[in-house]
């Protein structure tokens, strides 16, 4: 037997010993977002949703699973990409859930494995791992929008601390999170995208605030976070100074991925049909009785199939070690286009059961449909607008001239 | 056809918009919301209205109205629509008035529409139900035979103004089967009968409605509006007048939103230069301007069609709807997404709009089901 | 009896008299661009469709009608506004043909009442009236397109004349005209919009020459004209010399409205369901039995009704003597969209049956849906594109910032 | 599932868009046109695409082809879509070839699929009727028994490259009435056979097509392909990979004449400026790129899926058809649009690739069409 062979079945033996019963998917709830709320995010702040989630995220993470490709050092599982693979592959086949997810593990963890000092390394990761520490991200500002170096929250040095004044805005989740990795001007006196230093900082800092921005949905997973005299020490930049905006765009792109892969579970494909059975009604041979209704779901559901073909194809390239093509320019703006018309359709095929906001005469899905319907809407602001996506797509892939 | 205003109309219209932008700017429905307040509009105001004469528009002047026609309604309705004003316009006069207007007898008429002309009668129409979507004739609630006249059970939705509405005119099935044109009666309820319970709805679109249930509610045979039966006929035409009303709403709401947005264009700046200076934005904002310039064609049409009598006026009041329908949720979309993030928050008015939109889209009838009526209509 | 009265009275009688049967549209025929053809153009190379159409020019130029209210030392007929109308009205209520249709009577003749010199009047306009020359319009240059203040067409004076060297293309009927107005570079050192001639040139004169262009739809509406050293007599200059651009705009104008009027007859509303009922057909209540097709059919027939209805808002304003609104800008961008979709439907109805450039196979009519499709695809594309007349709205109307 | 090219794949496709682009650019279509020539391609050029296997790669080993699939026979097409290269593949292979391979018997397909692998044997399929539209089961043409076998009779229109093919597969009723499902038979018939009339068409497409008309041809049994009555499942099936070729063919078309507008785009100047600076056109090519990225997938997703015969084929095919189709009228008429006038004439190219692409969305089913089959696939 291989060492990798050995290592499946080892693997494959403690997970169906340690994966507690209730950290498993059910089979047909996968990729419902609803059961997201059952995911950790980790944090002080983080309350589980039971005993198990905290039991499964311990064992994981004295294992260094949580981030398995992670050197051991720093509480990672030091495995490669070989096991690691076969670590994901042996998950599925248990249906376990991730025991932690969020920003530390995804996008300020892999940045500070590539470009953190030691003593960062030494002091965050492993805190990641564990799911003690949640961040999140601080980079727009009122004002930047799409424009990201446009930003105005200044930093100069007193000491050994940076003194932060300024305000952050779209900061997922700010009000759960312990710290965030943010863009800081520190040089206001050269081009804009020069100038900018990638700081982490601690939100119980004094002189941080954070207050809720409530959406049109009624949701609130954004924050303003406003920072007055707040100090740092100058051992908590990543990378040199005044070269934050080559730290944010490998950020950037993981966030872009992220955002696409949010929508690409193809279980919820026929959801439309569903309620379409449900409130437009079907015909003597189990058609959709409007046809016009009919050939609308059609069409989206054909784009939702082109779509995952689409992103199946960079999948296939990048196991064989290829790059990935022009068409991943593609992903963030045709995903999330595609979900704003899902959930415009799926208002559409409710109709006036789609009127509700609360109380009574309607039911609860049908308050969830209305309330994602509206959350949809800002998925072609976040994360790049459409109108910079199709930008950077002129520019960059098709090469028309500015 | 008369598709421009008149000095009168023009006259009308600014007036009322004056009186909307001074005593009803959107921050009223945003407080109204956040106190909870049961009302949900303002009854001083409403008076006020009243003394101006809108509630008495479509009246005609031997009922006490201004007898005037859906040209001067829609201007009124037009600047309403523009800061969502939440008065029950729509309710008392184009729907509950007009169900009296056209289907009462002398005695009903003489008796509701003064009071409706001036503003004392709130009054609404009940035909919806769970799962009727925009028909008139699914009804399941049931009239029965009851002495001296029918008993009455039943739960309509989505009852636009049910909450305070005086009287509520409601459609039941006196004969037939569910779906069945015929048979379908209509019915004036007041509010405080023994067996109706009224439960107030929070809708997404902040417009004020109510859950009507109807236990074995008793009325005299007075209570019926036209014929026994014929229902759905009237139906139709006091939900066309509606239709014609809440288009001339959305085309000012939808206006209101453009605006909005195309302040926003010459003042927003990105990447160091005024966002509307984008060719591509700039584009989409004229595409923008040609619904609207044909929306507001459609609308007049509709509401000169209705004041002539004209026989392709049902057709004309699809188009208007199909076309309103499209042009708010285009223009919602496009606003929320040309104001970016602040546009997706609940602190900006932006939003207001794009509930207010498809809240009206999927009222009276979406633009896919005013395509089909139009195309029956033209006999194809 | 008014005066206005007896005009009525007596204009009825003659047109009942003097307009030939044949002359008289069919009444279900009206609007259909197919009958085009029978209408009299005029000019040296004019064959009249029939001895009644020369007929009926020669009546009503005798009388002045060909040009109602043009002076009558000019050829016109010297009506009045008012009088005007009820010639319109008497004519539609015979449904008389227009004995005389063009650029003449509808471009350069009006340019000429308002702008031209007392010779140029009375050499051009009583020719024009009589249906004598017939005009062509010489805008565009090879590589102007859109931008049409960038013409290269030179002229140089010598002596009494100019000469003048270039080419002109998209030049409508230029082998069927007598005639040319066009725009000519007369200073090349100044800001191009200034330094532009607009000049009237015989065709017949040395050094012109002039090839059809060849449409993909397979027609040749559009010539190539080629200027070489032609020479053109300075009286010949209409307006100011280097004022050009101010004659062209108002012509252009003209032009806009008249290719939005093109499409506004509604007969043609409901061809799209006579063609649905013979290729897809019904059901047995007679409704088209494909519903997305009579969904989208239903969609351009209310787009039709809104256009018309927009159009008839600038009429009525017209009537009462106000300037046409906002509203007027969208009537070329509209018209053209609308007319491209309708055509494209119309394919899409056909099917395979539209898949015919000639011969076995097809009927005329199919062959007759293709064509025009084709061709409808340069609607948007000539008299100022859609991307033009979308920047006129942004920048005139809406007042977006350059 | 295999949706991007192996090392192989990319070296045939390489190899194929270097053959088009030196030996039919598409002044050939053009010189064709002109030339009014009657076989419409080159035999020529046939005989040396037979050389590099083309007509081979779908036909198994065992019967002289090279065992090779749809992932491969898309990479030719495609290439040969971007030069609209009118050489015979689509008949000749995947319409007759692919009726043999897929419903002939042993003798039938031992005998003829090597020809057609050799180029030798021109093919096609005529199932379409004046007003049969997309349908495979609207079949007048009748079969009726004869001594020895049968004896057809009936018309046949748009028969793609019935001009030149030396034997006609026809689909013919045996039994049933038109529309039914049941009752369609296959039978091959030689071009030579008496009875048989077939007249050149002029097509928009400059698609190479022809009327044939069957005037009581007779043949034998074993001119059957498949089995007697259940001919419209084996029609279904050869025309679906007919469909994925000709989809791969218009994604090459598409390819190509977006590659040629945003050369345009790139060196085309108006008001001082090339027009590739306009952000409103910037944005209209992004998208453009967009659907052709998802065009691509469509296609290699219904070539793989036929590949390695998966459940889904069928549903992938009507994905990939309704896609392109989508795509390719897209990019025609943007092409016309941002090539302005000259894109109108018919001395530019470019109006080839819109008529090619509206054409070949009307052959084998529309978009619509392929929405509609894929619903009812997926069950609703």
């Amino acid at each position: 037997m291989s060492d990798l062979e050995s290592f499946r079945e080892q693997t494959r033996a403690w997970l169906e010993e340690n994966c507690p019963q209730s950290m498993r998917w059910a089979p047909r709830k996968r990729g419902n977002p609803a059961l997201a709320d059952d995911l950790v995010w980790g944090g002080k702040k983080q309350t589980y949703p039971n005993a198990d989630a905290k039991v499964w995220l311990e064992r994981m993470a004295a294992k260094g699973w949580t981030a398995p490709t992670w050197p051991r050092e720093y509480g990672g599982g030091g495995l490669d990409k070989a096991q690691a693979k076969i670590l994901s592959q042996e998950m599925s086949a248990v249906r376990a859930k991730p025991p932690l997810i969020g920003f530390g593990l995804t996008m300020i963890g892999p940045l500070l494995v590539a470009n953190g000092s030691e003593e960062q390394k030494l002091r965050f990761l492993p805190e990641i791992c564990r799911g003690e520490i949640r961040w999140c991200q601080g980079y727009s500002e009122p004002g930047s929008g799409s424009d990201l170096a446009s930003l105005q929250t200044r930093a100069v040095v007193d000491g050994d601390d940076y003194v932060l004044n300024g305000q952050k805005v779209w900061t997922s989740y700010a009000d759960q999170s312990d710290w965030m990795f943010c863009l800081i001007r520190t040089d206001p006196d050269v081009p804009k995208h020069q100038g900018i230093t990638f700081i982490l900082l601690d939100m119980q800092s004094p002189g941080v605030s954070v207050q809720a921005i409530k959406l049109i949905s009624g949701a609130s997973p954004f924050c303003e976070t406003f920072l007055d005299d707040v100090r740092v020490p100058r051992d908590q930049v990543v990378g040199a100074v005044n070269d934050g905006w080559t730290m944010a765009k490998a950020l950037l792109g993981h966030e872009r991925t992220m955002i696409s892969d949010a929508f690409s579970e193809s279980s919820e494909r026929n959801q439309l049909v569903e309620l379409a059975r449900t409130y437009i009604g079907e015909d003597g041979d189990g058609k959709i009785s409007d046809q016009v209704v009919r050939d609308k779901i059609a069409q989206l559901t054909m784009n939702k199939v082109c779509f995952d073909l689409t992103v199946g194809r960079t999948k296939e390239a990048a196991k064989i070690g290829q790059q990935p093509g022009p068409e991943s320019s593609i992903f963030k703006y045709y995903a999330t286009e595609l979900n704003k018309d899902r959930h415009s359709m799926m208002v559409s095929v409710l109709g006036p059961q789609a009127l509700g906001w609360e109380g009574e005469g309607f039911e609860q899905d049908e308050l969830d449909v209305t309330r994602s319907w509206l959350r949809s809407r800002g998925n072609s602001i976040e994360g790049g607008t459409s109108e910079v996506q199709l930008n950077i797509i002129a520019k960059r892939v098709l090469g028309l001239p500015e | 056809m008369a598709l421009i205003l008149n000095e009168d109309q023009q006259l009308l219209k600014q007036m009322a918009g004056d009186f909307v932008k001074n005593e009803s700017p959107t921050s009223r429905i945003r407080q109204i919301r956040e106190s909870g307040d049961e009302v949900g509009f303002s009854r001083e105001l409403w008076g006020r209205m009243a003394e101006l004469g809108w509630q008495g528009i479509l009246i005609p002047e031997q009922y006490g109205g201004l007898g005037m026609g859906y040209a001067e309604m829609a201007c009124v309705l037009e600047e309403c629509g523009r800061k969502l004003v939440p008065e029950p316009l729509l309710s008392a006069v184009l729907l509950g008035g007009n169900a009296v207007l056209l289907g009462g007898n002398e005695a009903q008429k003489s008796e509701l529409l003064p009071k409706v002309a001036d503003g004392s009668l709130l009054m609404t129409l009940a035909y919806q139900e769970k799962g009727s979507r925009y028909s008139t004739s699914q009804v399941k609630t049931a009239a029965t035979s009851a002495a001296g006249g029918y008993a009455i059970s039943g739960e309509k939705v989505l009852v636009i103004d049910g909450h305070v509405a005086d009287k509520l005119v409601v459609s039941a099935r006196t004969a037939g089967v569910v779906d069945d044109p015929d048979g379908v009666s209509v019915f004036m309820v007041d509010r405080e009968a023994a067996g109706v319970e009224i439960v107030q709805q929070t809708t997404m679109h902040l417009r004020n409605s109510a859950i009507v249930r109807l236990h074995d509610v008793e009325v005299g045979r007075d209570a019926l509006l036209g014929a026994e039966g014929a229902g759905v006929a009237l139906l139709d035409d006091v939900i066309d007048r509606a239709t014609v009303g809440l288009a001339a709403e959305m085309l000012g709401g939808s206006l209101e939103a453009f605006e909005m947005t195309l302040e926003y264009l010459k003042t927003r700046k990105q990447f160091g230069v005024l966002i509307g200076t984008f060719q591509a934005l700039k584009h989409r904002a004229a595409e923008m301007f040609v619904e609207l310039e044909l929306g507001r064609s459609a609308v007049a049409g509709a509401a000169q069609a209705l004041d002539s009598g004209a026989d392709d006026a049902r057709a004309l009041v699809s188009v208007a709807k199909a076309r309103v329908s499209d042009l708010a949720v285009l223009v919602g979309y496009e606003a929320i997404q040309m104001h970016g993030g602040i546009g997706m928050t609940d602190e900006h008015d932006i939003g207001f709009y794009l509930k207010r939109a498809r809240g009206s889209e999927l009222t009276f009838g979406d633009s896919a089901f005013h395509r089909a009526r139009f195309a029956t209509i033209q006999g194809y």
